[in-house]
């Protein structure tokens, strides 16, 4: 990770602070989402929140920017009192947000969603769409999405390219604070480094950002301070230069955490083939070659490569989501062919999908409803539900997983970000499936929970389980895999095996067709 | 093939009276066989643009008559008016253009057809006389704004005066049968001394007669109005008192022979040719 | 946080129930002040007579928004339930009235050709808007024509009638002062309160409606089960056209025009959400009834004609306006 | 990415016309063969006379539908249209024949009387379920019964009749053929596609289709252009009553029944999605002659009544069908 320059750290001692969060409380139903944060932002530092799942970052976020009110403490902005009623107070007062769960407008152009908020006009107040294409040619290229058109909507965007227009969004307009939720949960290294220059900028500028992430070496590398959460209490704020990632996480976790082995398991042996793909096109895919791997049993398999590089494509491909245009599927050994997720689920596969919101969960139903969801042969006789069963089983699968919840018949839509990608987790775990495809499967999860995640994962590995994990955080890959297929351009550039796990090796064979592509373009 | 051709427009189809009365007019179409027959209805009662547009279509193709039973008497006046200069011959029967509207437009036209607030008065009187003065009654209305609803009512309270009933409430249930059934329900749960109800149509006189069948009375005496073959077995067996034919069946009919006699050159209708009303009613 | 501990020393019953009732005290509040309105300012409101006629009068709107629910749930909408009633019953009075048959065989033709009538029309809107992922607006609006055009060419727009003494007999059969008809209908609401609360189907029903994305890819038949919806509702609609034809003894073309809206409006007005995912059948119970009382109540208090169409749709908005707030109350 | 190049190297135009116009075709090509159908079937149905009676005749359906237009594109979705309408006409019809007026003043009144009830319905309607965040399908269901008891109210159930002759003048004008009342039509379609693709208010819309909470999220009122899109709607109410007036010279309480179902099914089968978001005003222009042409063609080619209702319905499922077979096609 290249550290951006720390240069103008500003001491906390002498500035006074810009934005003072005193004693604040949130509370849903039963559940104290805040319980007593304090934490102060000065002017033009970046500053990081970081903490469990559940432990209340979005829900402070959300009540900085005015989308909910809080119920007790107070908030000073520059001096004076601040309570936003509605996110349009908030950003006149100079708060942007990129909030952790998207909010875009999937039919429009990404040009139209890059200025919802203050969309160009003309002299005759109409709207003025080349300014508007040219400012989000602009924005895009500003972080990197040079390949994009504007005119697009956003609904053909993969998920990553989705959270870049979020943020180019929030780049556009002038803001004092800039809040950042989970910005690069979904990003690979090159966007996320792209990020960091931008941050470095707007910080430059006298910004205040604040940012959000799991991943504590994008903490440590850009950020200027930090304040641990722990089950909605702020526990203190340090300066990066004074603690170590470790001294962090105890802070978050309370206690010393288990690092997880980065080797290989000596107890397992790949086994028999589970699934091996020849020449395996799906329709989406531009190219006319397919891909070609196996998966054996026992084994974990990663896949990197870069944001749109078709890692999500052949998960689809193989979970019968989306129609093969050529190419062939063997299961143990046998052609098949799925025309659906059902017949795949039959055949004993499992498909953690990588946008939860969209795919992964009923969102407005009980925790419990969601994780049985495929699996209601378990929690069903005769086709009667049975809700002692279901509840049994989604409680002990959700303690596997940590889960933190109030009520197991409570809403998915009530669990923080993190919480909720477990609860996807649970529900293929609940299948004991003998192939399981997991797409980011730790997306916004925290360090802890994430290392239990990994144990599982492994765990399962050992018992039989093959597993294909597309994951844009190398160190997962690295952390999980016997071996990584590196993908770029719908194709496989190359195959690395333990000894080879480097993130600068992954990263030459993922850059290096694109490098040539963008070459051959000029 | 010179035949001449005769547009006939009626009202909703749905309603038996008028399906009738177009079998009617195809049968005959088949027995003169010396004119060709187009025949149109609306969706529903109060589609009002769909006779207009209807009138504007034959226009259009060039019919030498027009037969129309107006579901609006005042809408229909100018566009009638327009296909007369288009020297079409128009024929209106069911319902009379209204008075005012025609000398506003200035429009001469006659009206064949039955006198629908003469024939409510009709089973309105029969009710008066079995009833007695002072007789205690409802009335079942037909579609609110309806000029045919608007004469029966008329008609039916021309009854209640003349034969000093008492009248205790009168409501629309919109010609329909479960809707009069409903509404008959709740009035007389409103007023359970009803002695009699004048249903402004058989439909509506089933639903009445049914909701006296679940309350148990059969002390209370209905009339109602067009003589659908349903309500048949209610009159000979005295669940109806009586109900009022207007020989849907013949009114085309007729009104398409007068139109082609004026088509060949016989002298125009005028005034009103009073079609045959008849009470209908057990002996 | 600590409401995880609380959680787990709870009973392990079924909270759901509970829940619903709550989830519609609020529409209960609703009917329960225009009940005490009426009885206070009418006379006969609350007479076993006037009890009686009520439950016979929300007993086809209730039918049909029973099916109407299963349809919502998913996201759909029905919009031709009141023509396919007509045409079930049109084809029903035709059978019923064939030649040759005795009361009893001709009654259970009748059942029969209703329902399969019923459930035929609600399949052919179900596999059309499933199979092709087409709006259901727009397709059972289409089925609105094709249905009522049907029934008035099956019957040459004749109202049918002289059904077997039987048949009435079912139709103004009362136990204890409550209409057989109506416990009909309230067997109904329990056994789709039953399939939407207990089991897998009605379960997938919720999911779908919420995201059937979600419901697909956890590998369920989401095609089946949106046809298996439609159908339910088609064969509630032929039901309605039994009930119908028991109560007034005709069948007739143009019966049930407009009643797409009542059923609707039951099952929204009962909290289901036109967007799917959400809401009860034991909530359209309750918008039935609501939409059944006022439709009595003003007329036994006097208003005229007009007003109490004007009050109607005053009511209607009110009381949704009041599910808001008890929602916003029970939610804190 | 191939892709990239191909958008690289294409001009700088805005492909959103093409795409909309594309977008479109389906349902263009729809109307097409029924078109080319009703043409080589009939005889008279392509002549200028003909011509300029369908045109008259989709006026109402597409005045009502360009409003309908805005607030299914909001998501919402408004069955108070034709109550509305009846509403505007009868106090337009109240207005325009008061004593002492000459027919200029009188006419001006009628239009600004039916205007200003459509747009104080219409807002009523939006402030309610704005407000409240309540269905609007429900809001305006009790709006319709509100509106259709006012009617029939304020004209006691008669209809109002004897308007200035220029107004009359006016409903029956041509230009070359065309009725200035369809040219007025066509005026409104134009201003709703400009408003709603070259303005951010029109942008905004959509996006509250979209995703109302990104739009809320985004810093803008949320409410008011949920209220403004519903007081669009009420507007063209009021313009569809004026409309009515002159073309059929009475007012009458009654009018406007169903309209509104014919209204939105102008607009899906125009492709506007009922949940809101994707549509376009043009669609509606296409799905309000679809259903115009299909009901002046079935009259010439002689079709008894039920089956021209039977027809109707499967055309219109037809057209969806083939609009989906389209949308496949294009997006590949
Ligand atoms: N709308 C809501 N209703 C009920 N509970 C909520 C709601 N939003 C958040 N919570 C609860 O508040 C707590 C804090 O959630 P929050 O989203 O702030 O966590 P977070 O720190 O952002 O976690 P993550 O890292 O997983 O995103 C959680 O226990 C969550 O379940
Ligand atoms: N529904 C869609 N419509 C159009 N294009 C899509 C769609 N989904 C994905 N794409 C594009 O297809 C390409 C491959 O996408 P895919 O999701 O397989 O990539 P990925 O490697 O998983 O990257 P990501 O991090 O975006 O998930 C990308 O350019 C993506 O933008
Ligand atoms: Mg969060
Ligand atoms: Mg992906």
């Amino acid at each position: 990770m290249a550290a951006v320059s720390l240069a103008a750290v500003p001491d906390p001692a002498e500035t006074p602070a810009f934005l003072s969060v005193d004693g604040l409380k949130k509370h849903f139903g039963g559940v104290k989402a805040l319980d007593g944060v304090s934490f102060s932002l000065l002017k033009g530092e970046v500053h990081a929140l970081v903490g469990e799942n559940g432990a209340g970052k979005s829900t402070l976020i959300k009540i900085l920017s005015g989308v909910f009110p809080y119920d007790s403490g107070s908030i000073s902005l520059a001096g004076e009192d601040y309570r936003p009623a509605n996110p349009h107070v908030a950003k006149e007062l100079g708060v942007q947000v990129v909030h952790q769960e998207f909010n875009l407008l999937d039919h429009l152009s990404i040009a139209e969603n890059i200025s919802v908020e203050r969309m160009p006009t003309t002299r005759f107040g109409l709207l003025d769409k080349q300014e508007m294409n040219r400012r989000a040619r602009l924005a895009l290229d500003a972080i990197g999405l040079t390949d994009v058109d504007v005119k697009a909507p956003v609904s053909s965007l993969g998920i990553a390219h989705r959270q870049l227009v979020e943020i180019s969004r929030a780049l556009q307009c002038q803001s004092r604070i800039l809040i950042l939720d989970e910005p690069t949960a979904t990003l690979t290294e090159r966007e996320t480094k792209r990020l960091f220059d931008i941050i470095a900028s707007i910080k430059a500028e006298g910004v205040t950002v604040v940012f959000v992430s799991h991943h504590l070496d994008e903490v440590f590398a850009i950020c200027d301070r930090v304040t641990v959460f722990r089950n909605g209490v702020s526990i203190g704020t340090d300066r990066i230069a004074d603690t170590t990632p470790d001294g962090v996480v105890q802070k978050m976790v309370g206690r010393q955490l288990a690092t997880t082995a980065n080797e290989a398991d000596p107890d397992r042996v790949p086994g028999e083939l589970a699934l091996s793909l020849d020449e395996f096109c799906t329709q989406a895919n531009p190219k006319e070659t397919g891909v070609s791997f196996d998966l054996r049993y026992g084994e974990i398999v990663g896949i990197a490569g870069l944001v749109g590089a078709g890692r999500t494509e052949i998960l689809r491909g193989i979970f019968g989501v989306d129609p093969i245009r050529s190419g062939r599927l063997f299961q143990a050994g046998k052609e098949v062919h799925f025309s659906g997720p059902r017949d795949a689920i039959a055949a004993g596969i499992g498909f953690v999908t990588e946008d939860r919101k969209d795919e992964g969960l009923i969102l407005d139903m009980p925790i419990a409803a969601n994780i049985s969801l495929a699996n209601m042969h378990a929690v069903s006789r005769s086709g009667l539900l049975q809700f002692s069963e279901e509840n049994r089983r989604s409680r002990d699968g959700g303690a596997k997983l940590k889960l933190k919840y109030g009520r197991i018949s409570d809403a998915v839509s009530s669990l923080s970000g993190g919480n909720q990608q477990k609860v996807v987790l649970a529900k293929w775990l609940a299948r004991n499936p003998k192939v399981l495809l997991l797409d980011e499967p730790t997306r916004g999860v925290d360090v802890g929970a994430k290392a239990e995640i990994y144990a599982i994962l492994k765990e399962l590995a050992r018992e039989g389980v093959a597993l294909l994990v597309v994951s844009s955080e190398m160190p997962e890959l690295m952390t999980l895999a016997d071996r990584i297929l590196v993908l770029a351009e719908h194709e496989i550039q190359g195959e690395l095996t333990r000894p080879e796990f480097s993130e600068e090796n992954i990263l030459k064979l993922a850059y290096g067709q694109a490098r040539q592509a963008g070459g051959q373009k000029q | 093939d010179d035949k001449p051709v005769v547009g006939l427009i009626m009202k909703s189809l749905a309603n038996e009276f008028f399906q009738n009365m177009m079998a009617g007019a195809q049968a005959h179409e088949e027995k003169r066989g010396d004119y060709k027959l187009l025949a149109v209805g609306m969706q529903n009662e109060t589609d009002f643009e769909s006779q207009i547009n209807a009138v504007e279509n034959f226009i259009t193709q060039g019919v030498d008559a027009i037969v129309v039973a107006p579901a609006d008497s005042r809408a229909m006046v100018r566009p009638l008016k327009k296909a007369m200069e288009a020297g079409i011959v128009v024929v209106n029967f069911d319902v009379a253009l209204d008075t005012e509207a025609k000398k506003q437009q200035n429009v001469e036209l006659a009206f064949v057809g039955p006198d629908n607030r003469g024939g409510a008065k009709l089973a309105g009187d029969a009710l008066g006389k079995k009833l007695g003065a002072g007789g205690k009654v409802v009335i079942i209305e037909g579609n609110p704004g309806a000029d045919n609803a608007n004469e029966r009512r008329l008609g039916f309270e021309d009854s209640v005066a003349e034969f000093e009933l008492d009248l205790l409430d009168s409501r629309t249930a919109h010609w329909e049968t479960e809707e009069a059934n409903s509404v008959f329900s709740n009035m007389l749960t409103a007023h359970p001394d009803i002695q009699g109800v004048m249903a402004a149509n058989d439909s509506m006189a089933i639903g009445v007669v049914k909701a006296l069948e679940s309350a148990g009375r059969d002390d209370i005496v209905v009339v109602g109005f067009d003589n659908i073959p349903a309500v048949g077995p209610m009159i000979s067996d005295g669940r109806m008192l009586a109900t009022v034919d207007q020989f849907g069946t013949d009114m085309a009919a007729n009104s398409i022979d007068l139109a082609l006699e004026v088509v060949k050159g016989g002298p125009q209708l005028e005034g009103w040719v009073k079609t045959p009303i008849e009470l209908v009613t057990a002996n | 946080m600590t409401t995880q501990t609380l959680s787990e020393t709870m009973p392990k019953t079924t909270r759901f129930s509970v829940r619903t009732v709550l989830q519609n005290a609020g529409i209960g509040l609703a009917l329960l002040a225009l009940i005490l309105f009426f009885s206070v300012f009418t006379e006969h409101f609350l007479t076993p007579n006037n009890i009686t006629n009520i439950l016979t009068q929300i007993t086809i709107n209730l039918v049909l928004a029973v099916g109407m629910t299963f349809v919502i749930l998913i996201g759909g909408i029905d919009l031709s339930v009141g023509s396919v009633m007509a045409f079930a019953a049109v084809v029903a009075g035709k059978a019923i009235t064939l030649p040759g048959f005795g009361p009893t065989e001709a009654i259970a033709l009748a059942i029969v050709a209703a329902t399969l009538t019923g459930v035929a029309c609600g399949m052919i809107n179900g596999v059309i808007s499933a199979y092709w992922a087409l709006p259901s607006f727009i397709i059972t609006l289409g089925m609105l024509n094709i249905a009522r055009g049907a029934a008035l060419q099956v019957s040459d727009a004749q109202t049918i009638y002289s059904f077997p003494y039987a048949f009435e007999e079912f139709g103004s059969a009362m136990i204890y002062g409550v209409p057989v008809v109506f416990l009909v209908a309230l067997f109904l609401v329990l056994v789709a309160w039953f399939v939407l609360n207990f089991t897998v189907f009605g379960r997938l029903l919720y999911g779908i409606g919420n995201n059937e994305e979600a419901v697909r890819l956890a590998g369920h038949s989401v095609y089946w089960y949106k046809v298996a919806a439609f159908t339910i509702c088609g064969f509630t609609a032929g039901i309605a056209a039994i009930v119908y034809m028991a109560r007034l003894n005709i069948s007739s073309p143009i019966a049930g025009i407009g009643f797409e809206l009542n059923a609707i409006a039951a099952v929204i007005i009962g909290g289901t959400s036109l967007s799917g995912g959400r809401g009860s059948v034991i909530g359209t119970l309750l918008g039935a009834f609501i939409i059944g009382v006022l439709a009595n109540g003003l007329i036994l208090i006097g208003l005229s004609d007009f007003m109490r169409q004007m009050i109607t749709g005053v009511v209607i908005i009110v009381a949704v306006i009041l599910d808001y707030y008890r929602a916003k109350y029970t939610s804190k």
